[in-house]
């Protein structure tokens, strides 16, 4: 099943103004770079954008941020930028945020048609808020519903012509859950590899949760905390 | 003499047991790795994807595609395993991190603790702390006793936004090693120099006292 | 003349469509891999957890480690994905596999479907089926007409305990090709040389019939 | 942390009476056959065991149903096996009958600390008596719980010292979400490792989720269903 498309442009045909749209990566790490580029490009507007961060100010969601694409962020943790502070604060932004716990599990959920689950996280906060309580086991819970996508793009270490992915150490985070819940899930990897060449027993993302797949021109793949020890 | 966040995070790595996986949350928490006492072996996982979390890379040897949940380029233990964020998640709900260590920026009485929200200023959102907090059985806060203003931190009742209800167990700052039960927060440990009365007046919540309160053992 | 079970999966094969990943079950369903059409590229997904699942092996070069949900030893096709049944059914429940094709005991005009238990005799479980059946957009059920007993399976209502409900879209049989609508079954198609009349006959649910039942093209 | 302990004996202890068990594998493939023939010696009694399937008459848990020390099976497919059969129709065995990916599914929440969740599976059917049902999507859904187990039993290909697991191809199944479900988890695995020796970025089980490891000292792994096709 080949799922092999010419070029990011032609992977992300069909995004659309207002659409929602899940983008992987934790920080800035495992982002998908090429995909998110090419957004600023088509300038389609009024985006819900699911994604763990935000970006900062001149990279990887925060070039969206620039330009007014987004209409509302979905994440657990934003900030490192400026810009997005500015639109939150001034109401041109929407911004709900969710337990970083909650979001995978959300996400995984869309993908594996389970519409709600319970979970401790949050319960007693605004997160809260307008959501079943129930108690299991003596602890109170919430009622956590899936989240879906008309696109995820997802980034991958390798892939192979059938969308089958493998990701590159923590790179791999939200990764796989948004690649799941994509209604269509388009992959852009570092290395495209025919079939038959990845090991069928070590595929993080099996190609049946991706719809297109390709070859990123370029990535830069941004630091944002360059941590060192002196060596001896 | 108060301590410096150092020496609390020396303190509270005394708490660490053998055996244990650990969850640091960023600021003070992380320093706790540095202290970890002779002859324990415990392993830190990162919510972002990762058990076997090791220290900082040499320079040069930093790799993008691995960092940290501050976002910090680190490295992998011998043994060490790379996961996705709901695996992750699963390792914290479902209880199998033994001891989860977070800063906040109020606690009270009852074990609330408020660390993610001050509301009219910027709001960057709660990360995986809800998630850590509402699960976690065994949690420490890393704290300041005092805000910039001088006000309490160790309060009756949370005026911030909660990030969780009922789930801080023990709380160290700079002046004191707490322990919350029975809607009390109760004094088991004084840092070395400061007053049972100096902690007294910096505690804004109930605060039960012994006789005999010991000196930390740094 | 009614069809064998290999025609059976035949016709079935016909309503494969380029680049769908299939989910077969044990039985008649099985054989629809041997009948794929020219130019039309399938994924077999097998529940136990295997995308791009290939035929049996070759005498000699069977691995127990690796079998498909009906246990038998099979093997990989290029491509392949292996994974825990966690992920098969997210896979399942997620609707990422587009069709379904599984055997049952009965079917009703309300697209109902019974096929993992008789009341009274031994209960083998349901397995995956009653996750396929509920997920699935597009379930064929692949069947005989009638049981052994002469006894329609094509019924207004089942009798036997339920697997799923206003699930079956479409149902083959060595006789006819049924589609479930409006609470009725539609007669499609008629195997080679079988009177309207037959299939009639045999069938006790609702039943409505075109003026033109073309036969099926094998 | 090591994890290794130095045989089966050692990796069993504790194990009692009327304790809750679950098994990996699917059929015969991927059980924990040293473990299962460990707990025939052990000779513990009225255990509930949560396994896919319940063997045959003479190998994985139809060991354990000869010896009646089973008192109650939880699975999704029961069956191949007359011991079974005649032991569920004279009452003998307390069986409860699972959807597959419920019960995958439900261990998996037990793990990771879902109380519950809503599935599709089982509406309007028997599996569905006395459960809470919900529509979503204009889609009825019923409510199942978590599933966990006193000890988890789990086979793997290799295993470190760590108790990071990885399986080989089909024999995964149900093996990672029941390690992630057992108060105690064991592994036994087929070949015992260094720490360090297996990729970190290709580990299936996250050695935290398993408490005890031992290479098997044999491993049969009999074949249910041999089918083969002949050579061109």
């Amino acid at each position: 099943m080949n799922k092999v498309v010419k070029n990011v442009e032609e992977a992300l045909q069909g995004i659309e103004d207002n659409m929602t749209i899940m983008l992987g990566g934790f920080g800035l790490c495992g982002i998908p770079e090429n995909s998110i580029n090419r957004l600023v490009k088509m300038g389609v507007k009024n985006l819900t954008c699911i994604s763990n961060n935000a970006g900062v100010d001149d990279f990887g969601l925060g070039l969206l941020l620039q330009t007014r694409q987004i209409k509302k962020m979905i994440s657990s943790y934003v900030g490192e930028n400026d810009e997005f502070e500015r639109q939150m604060l001034s109401g041109e932004l929407e911004v709900d945020l969710i337990p970083q716990g909650s979001l995978a599990e959300r996400c995984r959920a869309g993908g594996a048609g389970i519409p709600a689950f319970f979970t401790p996280a949050g319960y007693g906060t605004e997160v809260a808020e307008g959501k079943e309580v129930r108690v299991f086991n003596g602890k109170p819970h919430i009622l956590e519903s899936a989240l879906t996508a008309d696109f995820a793009i997802v980034k991958a270490w390798k892939g192979d012509t059938e969308g089958n992915l493998v990701y590159k150490s923590t790179a791999r985070n939200f990764n796989p859950m948004m690649a799941m819940a994509g209604k269509i899930t388009i992959a852009e990897v570092e290395e495209l590899v025919p079939a038959g060449e990845l090991d069928p027993n070590f595929i993080h993302t099996p190609g049946i949760f991706v719809q297109r797949i390709f070859q990123g021109e370029k990535f830069e793949k941004r630091i944002e905390q360059r941590t060192v020890r002196q060596r001896g | 003499m108060a301590l410096d966040k150092n020496g609390i995070a020396k303190r509270i790595a005394q708490e660490l047991q053998d055996g244990w996986y650990v969850n640091l949350g960023i600021g003070i928490p992380t320093l706790v790795a540095n202290y970890i006492p002779e002859g324990i072996e415990v392993e830190f996982q990162s919510e972002n994807g990762i058990l076997g979390m090791g220290p900082f890379p040499f320079e040069g040897e930093e790799d993008p595609d691995l960092i940290n949940a501050g976002k910090q380029t680190v490295t992998l233990r011998k043994g060490a395993a790379i996961f996705d964020s709901a695996t992750s998640f699963a390792m914290i709900r479902g209880k199998h991190v033994q001891l989860t260590v977070l800063g906040a920026m109020e606690v009270s009485q009852d074990g609330d603790i408020a660390n993610w929200k001050i509301p009219g200023k910027m709001v960057k959102g709660m990360g995986g702390a809800m998630d850590l907090v509402a699960s976690a059985d065994n949690i420490i806060v890393a704290m300041m006793h005092s805000n910039k203003a001088g006000e309490s931190k160790i309060l009756k009742k949370c005026t911030l936004p909660l990030t969780g209800v009922g789930c801080v167990k023990k709380v160290v700052t700079e002046i004191a090693v707490l322990e919350i039960k029975d809607g009390k927060f109760h004094l088991i440990e004084r840092a070395p120099g400061v007053s049972v009365e100096e902690i007294v007046s910096k505690t804004e919540g109930e605060l039960v006292v012994p006789d005999f309160v010991p000196e930390m053992q740094l």
